[in-house]
């Protein structure tokens, strides 16, 4: 398999150009500038993805909620995420009067500043990462924790019963599922044994014949893919998960005194989380950058990574426009009493698998404990829930 | 200041008679808990810094001591706010000038 | 020698001495069976009727098919033995020691012999019917699983006691037993005619066990052991008895004789012979069942059992065919509780009183058949008693059960037709009692104690008794009958059949009351040759015996006569419930008295229980006056101590304590001016400690 | 000494300083946060990566949450009517100054015995993973223990009591 010089040439072209442009400075500051390049790019880069993001869910929520969704700005309303930004950033800034003005100003700040500092360990294509850091995955999930602070920044300052119930919510939601999400990448890591990212894919990318030794393949990984997915639901407020933000009870949860560009940053920081978060996921069980097939590697890897988040996106649309929202308690028991007790099973079966040796034995043996496992403790949570046909009390 | 190691372990004595302080002065038991917290963190920041200076950082002494630490400290924050909300809760209070009966 | 010791048989015989057989081993388990059940089901809840019902059954039945393999063992044995011509005393035992102190030990063990053979057999069976019949007796009972535990525990102590080869095991088994008698007799404690009953039970046997308990301890402190059978040296075999006809206790009797009297006593308390009789009418307090299996058919027979299993010892010293002082007091004893119980019964109005009084009587009839003609003949007696009295009993259970727990037999009447079964049955084991001819056992088992009585040589009065005896059987029992079964329906509510599992029982009782006769006819005295180690040959000119066919004609005739007056009397007459009795109306005199059972009660109420009861007066009068007196003075003497003590400790001793507390506790005021609960207090004054301590070590450290 | 580890330390210490001194509770906290972070930062230049980044994550993403919810659920945000300090805060300055006199003695007396390792460790995270494994397997099993019993303790201590009867 020996990539033609275009590929690779292609493969490496962001590289290529950053050094390039380097090339133009004195010595002395070439790694500086070669980080702010990496940095330039991210923030402008991940906000594309952004709007393009905003505009597919739009459209793909409104195909699911059988409407057109926007489509008179521009063709088939494809300029509608620009009309978007420019009303954003010309709409008067509100902060209630009570509210404390220095917290309540620094809330969407911290908030979008931890999450683009995420975007830092995640490779994006082969070469392609601002900071390989031998902690990676502990960076990315610190700076995910710190927004739950700048939740409660935002809820508390608003002096706002709505916000301050959102924040509380969201952080609770935050701290149960965070857990959940640490646990189920501790298995990846168990496998990979590393905390670096770009060593994890490196540990996914090879192949037998032409499959891919993704994690998501082996019982434990698709385990942890599950956990991992439905604990990165929660854990960026999204729906089913979207209680911090309940518009039908708390109107818009911790961001609704916000206004302007400060509620635009929300909105952004929203959809960049989900996007990081997507990316972390495509990187530990989908083999970040690499190929899905052997004789695909020619293909840049960059492209891999973007379509595999962007697959991970439209899931996330999916999911959204599909499932109705959860009840708090709901959500709380699901994440302690199912999800935790699971991901501390697939952390066992991590070790068992990796301890078992070569085989098959070991998959039908991680398989049958993971699978009985679920059907039971899925079994035992649903007992004494009664589902009877739905009930239209006001309606009939 | 010649040895980078003093600066360090004076920030520390420095953050760790402020936590004192805190805990000293302030009339709110969860104040108190944040001034426990700088003092923590400001032995913390000794132990790092001597295992850095140290002479055999490889064995990674100071850096363990301050990896539990951090884990104690965790499980410590967790009781002591829970306290305090307990407290709260029979003497709705949490000033510690008021909270000086022995019995619940 | 050789004849009476297997093992030395088999050696002379060149035979090797064959293992002990399994049965002989595990002879233990069918007492322990029924009473691992009763452990059991004592820990179950109320609502595990089923479960309760089935293990009690069940390990009945574990017992019955054990004992008819030890009866199958003791009957082949027997045969091997008397094909090569020995006459085997068969006695196989197991023995251990239970404890030993000082040079003298205390064995238990079991034994297996033809005797404890076929009275398992007997108990186990008829135990398991009365216990599938008690399942629909008891139906309704909320403490039916309580019922099936002292069930249970009751057919274990029994079955103990027949295979015990210790009279200290039969003992402790013989009291489980009164033990049990007593809980079931008290089974529906709420009724206080029950629990009196219960308690009058307990009692009165305790009076016979008393006399039991010294026979026991006088026969170990002369022989030294309590087994019965050990190879040549157990209490019962040669030299043993020998030792004890050769001491003189008094009064013209032996030791062996006066022992027997005193276990004689304790079998009199068990089996209601005559002084001691009054408890068993009063037991009819309990469920039918119980009446059944304790009162009539296994538990009362114990005291039958007992005389039988020592009969060696009673018998000891008898010239042949002579009789010895201990047992003509037995049949004494027992030919005039058999006339003095049955004049009793025909004047009582309760279905089941009548019965018992008629159980009393027949037991008489076996005591007089055990101290006239030997083992066989009481034995026999009790084993066709047990059959048919257990029928009549369950009979009449059914007929209660049937007449909404009615028992006065006036309020009865014509359920001849509502309950055909249980008439039919009834009916089968009425005249087994009365020793109709030929067909029923009841006839060849009395008959069998006639004839003896007719050859006793001391005296023919016994033979008059029970003839009279057999008279007056035929009489009440006819009278009950034609009230219960004849005439009119004079109750309430109409009356109806029993349940299948209640019937069944009956049925099959009542084949054996019919069939169990075949074993001890003249013709064919098996029964009695298994018993003695003979082998039966059937025979008719076991019948052309002199003076039999005479005897048999007697005592065909007196039961035609008590039939036939019976029915004269009674049958079909339906009197009012009210309206007096037809011999209350002609010889009132001689009613009253019976009715009101010949005043023993009231004799005992009299005597007994009035000096009791003024010796209590005189216990209680020197308790408080004398006793009390004392008590009193002593307390008033430390009462005035304890004033002057009083005096010393307030005005001496406290007075110097309370000074020295203020002072600790004024003292303790300062200090805890420092503990104030005040948490930041507590870290300042850590906080300056430290500071102190990190100075004196940096300055005392200082180069 | 450079001028990074000038900037964090003030950083550090006003963080500090503003947790102690500020009126309001949650500003309080918020303040402990910014130490935290400067804390986490100072690590970094430690060249503890490790330690800095579990720092932020235990601190700011746990201790931090855990505060702020005690004080929302004591009522904490609300100034009280008595003032901050308690009345004997000068006693306490006092002490917490003595303190910081004698540690910065001991410093300043000890410093110059203690050879100084200039060069950065080595160290990677496979290192400390094996350390935690293999040498200090031993304390890690027991600050399992004390998390979970802390977590139970918490949850029990926090819970509502159920309403005894009334006698």
């Amino acid at each position: 398999m020996a990539a033609s010089p275009l590929f690779t040439n292609l493969d490496q072209i962001f590289i290529l150009l950053r050094d390039w442009l380097v090339g133009f400075l004195p010595a002395a500051f070439r790694p500086a500038a070669g980080v702010a390049l990496g940095a330039i790019a991210i923030v402008g880069a991940f906000p594309g993805l952004f709007a393009v993001v905003v505009l597919l869910e739009r459209k793909g929520v409104g195909r699911i909620q059988n409407r057109y969704g926007p489509n008179r700005v521009g063709p088939f309303g494809l300029l509608q995420p620009i009309a978007d930004a420019i009303k954003a950033l010309i709409k008067e800034d509100i902060v209630p009067y009570r509210a404390d003005h220095v917290v309540h100003f620094l809330a969407p700040i911290v908030l979008l500043v931890t999450v683009f500092m995420a975007f830092a360990v995640l490779p994006v294509g082969r070469n392609m990462v601002l900071v390989d850091m031998d902690t990676g995955l502990l960076f990315f999930i610190a700076m995910g924790a710190v927004t739950e602070l700048s939740v409660f920044m935002a809820g508390w300052s608003s002096r706002n019963k709505f916000s301050i119930l959102g924040a509380m919510r969201g952080i609770a939601q935050m701290i149960s599922y965070e857990v959940v999400l640490v646990l189920s990448t501790v298995s990846v890591v168990m496998i990979a044994g590393s905390l670096s990212l770009t060593r994890i894919i490196a540990a996914q990318n090879s192949y037998s014949g032409v499959f891919p030794h993704w994690y998501i393949f082996t019982p434990w990984g698709a385990a942890g893919f599950l956990t991992f997915s439905i604990a990165g639901m929660a854990e960026t407020n999204r729906s089913p998960f979207d209680v911090p933000e309940g518009e039908s009870e708390i109107v818009a949860g911790y961001h609704t005194e916000y206004s302007g560009f400060k509620f635009a940053i929300f909105f952004i920081a929203e959809y960049l989380s989900m996007i990081s978060i997507s990316g972390l996921c495509a990187t530990l069980f989908l083999g970040g950058w690499s190929a899905p097939f052997s004789f695909l590697v020619f293909i840049p890897s960059w492209i891999w990574f973007f379509s595999k988040v962007i697959l991970s996106l439209c899931v996330f649309i999916w999911v959204r426009g599909t499932l109705p929202r959860l009840r708090q308690d709901q959500l709380m028991n699901f994440a302690w009493k199912f999800l935790l007790p699971f991901a501390l099973l697939n952390l066992l079966v991590t070790a068992l698998w990796r301890f078992m040796g070569e085989g098959w034995m070991r998959w039908v043996i991680c398989t049958a404990i993971l699978a009985a496992a679920y059907v039971i403790m899925g079994r035992v949570s649903m007992r004494n829930q009664h589902f009877g046909p739905r009930r239209y009390r006001y309606a009939e | 200041m010649t040895s980078p190691l003093a600066g360090y372990l004076l920030v520390a004595a420095l953050l760790f008679a402020i936590g004192l302080a805190g805990a000293l002065v302030r009339r709110n038991a969860i104040l108190v808990l944040i001034g426990i917290e700088l003092m923590l963190n400001a032995a913390n920041l000794n132990l790092i810094a001597f295992w850095r200076f140290g002479p055999h950082p490889e064995a990674l002494t100071g850096m363990m001591f301050a990896i539990f630490s951090i884990a104690v400290a965790a499980a410590e924050a967790a009781v002591g706010l829970g306290l305090v909300i307990s407290i709260h809760r029979h003497t709705d209070t949490t000033e510690l000038d008021k909270i000086n009966r022995m019995k619940g | 020698m050789i004849a009476t010791n297997p093992l030395l048989l088999y050696q002379f015989g060149n035979i090797p001495p064959p293992p002990q057989a399994w049965i002989v081993r595990w002879l233990s388990l069918i007492p322990v069976l029924p009473i691992l059940a009763a452990g059991v089901i004592s820990l179950l809840k109320q609502r595990f009727r089923r479960l309760s019902s089935g293990l009690a059954i069940g390990s009945l039945s574990g017992s019955l098919l054990l004992s008819i393999a030890a009866l199958g063992h003791v009957i082949s044995t027997r045969n091997l033995m008397l094909y090569f011509g020995f006459n085997p005393g068969i006695h196989d035992v197991v023995n251990f020691t239970w404890f030993r102190f000082g040079a003298s030990t205390v064995d238990l063990g079991w034994v297996l012999d033809p005797l404890a053979a076929v009275m398992l057999v007997m108990v186990c069976f008829v135990g398991l019917l009365i216990f599938i019949y008690s399942v629909g007796y008891m139906a309704h009972d909320e403490n039916f699983t309580r019922f099936f535990c002292f069930l249970s525990l009751f057919a274990g102590a029994m079955l103990g006691v027949v295979i015990s080869n210790s009279l200290l095991l039969l003992f402790m088994c013989w009291e489980i037993v009164g033990l049990t008698s007593y809980l079931l007799i008290g089974f529906w404690y709420q009724k206080p005619s029950a629990a009196a009953a219960a308690k009058k039970a307990f009692i009165t046997t305790r009076v016979g066990d008393v006399f039991f308990l010294l026979g026991i301890v006088w026969l170990f402190s002369q022989t030294g052991t309590l087994l019965f059978y050990n190879h040549g040296v157990g209490s019962l075999e040669g030299l043993a008895l020998v030792n004890l006809l050769s001491q003189h206790a008094g009064l013209g009797l032996s030791a062996a004789g006066a022992i027997a009297l005193l276990i004689f006593a304790g079998a009199a308390g068990k089996s209601g012979q005559l002084p001691l009789h009054v408890w068993l009418p009063d037991a009819m307090e309990g469920p039918t069942p119980v009446s059944a299996l304790i009162h009539a058919a296994t538990m009362v027979a114990a005291g039958v059992y007992l005389i039988a299993r020592v009969y060696p010892l009673m018998q000891i010293g008898a010239a042949p065919h002579g009789t010895t002082a201990a047992l003509t007091v037995v049949t004494w004893v027992g030919a005039s509780t058999a006339v003095f119980a049955a004049l009793i019964a025909v004047a009582q109005n309760d279905i089941k009183r009548i019965l018992a009084y008629s159980t009393i009587s027949q037991l008489g009839y076996m005591m007089a058949g055990l101290g006239l003609g030997g083992v066989a003949v009481g034995m026999f007696h009790l084993i066709t008693h047990a059959f048919f009295k257990a029928l009549l009993f369950l009979g009449a259970g059914s007929v209660i059960h049937g007449c909404h727990e009615e028992q006065d037999i006036r309020r009865m009447g014509g359920l001849r037709s509502d309950m055909p079964l249980t008439f039919l049955t009834y009916a089968i084991g009425m005249l087994a009692l009365c020793g109709f001819p030929l067909l029923f056992s009841g006839f060849w088992s009395k008959d069998g104690i006639l004839e003896a009585a007719k050859h006793w040589d001391i005296s023919k009065g016994p033979l008059y008794m029970l003839v009279f005896g057999a008279l007056l059987t035929a009489f009440y029992m006819t009278r009950q009958v034609c009230y219960v079964f004849f005439g009119y329906w004079r109750g309430h509510e109409p009356a109806h059949e029993s349940p299948k599992v209640m019937t069944l029982p009956l049925a099959i009782l009542a084949f054996f009351a019919i069939a169990l006769g075949v074993i001890g006819t003249p013709a064919w005295p098996w029964f009695r040759a298994f018993l003695e180690n003979r082998a039966a040959t059937f025979d008719l000119h076991g019948f052309a015996e002199p003076g039999l066919l005479e005897l048999m004609l007697l005592s065909s005739l007196v039961v035609f006569l008590g039939l036939g007056l019976g029915w004269r009397l009674y049958g079909n007459r339906s009197p009012k419930p009210e309206a007096p009795d037809v011999l209350e109306r002609s010889v009132p005199w001689l009613w009253k008295p019976l009715r009101d059972r010949l005043y023993v009660d009231e004799f005992y109420g009299a005597t007994v229980i009035a000096f009791y009861a003024w010796w209590a007066r005189v216990a209680d009068w020197l308790d408080r006056r004398i006793w009390g007196g004392i008590v009193a003075a002593i307390a008033w003497f430390f009462g005035l101590w304890a004033r002057f003590n009083r005096y010393l400790d307030v005005d001496w001793v406290d007075g110097g304590f309370d000074k020295t507390c203020e002072e600790l506790s004024s003292g303790g005021g300062l200090l805890s001016r420092v503990e104030g609960g005040r948490v930041q207090n507590y870290l300042r004054i850590l906080a300056a400690a430290v500071v102190a301590l990190v100075a004196i070590l940096l300055w005392s450290s200082r180069p | 000494m450079n001028v990074v580890f000038y900037l964090l330390a003030a950083l550090t210490l006003a963080g500090g300083l503003a947790a102690v001194l500020l009126k309001n509770l949650v500003h309080c906290a918020l303040a402990t946060t910014v130490a935290f972070v400067g804390l986490a930062l100072l690590f970094l230049q430690l060249d503890a990566q490790f330690a800095g980044f579990a720092q932020i994550l235990v601190y700011i993403g746990a201790v931090a949450i855990l505060i702020v919810f005690a004080i929302l659920l004591t009522r904490g945000s609300d100034l009280p009517k008595g003032g901050v300090f308690s009345r004997t805060w000068f006693v306490g300055l006092v002490i917490a100054a003595g303190v910081f006199a004698v540690l910065a003695w001991a410093v300043l007396e000890s410093v110059r015995a203690v050879p100084q390792q200039t060069t950065v460790p080595a160290v990677t995270v496979h290192d400390i993973g094996n350390a935690l494994l293999g040498r200090y397997v031993l304390p890690l099993e027991v600050v399992a223990l004390l998390l979970t019993a802390a977590t139970i303790g918490a949850v029990i201590v926090a819970m509502h009591e159920k309403e005894r009867p009334k006698p």
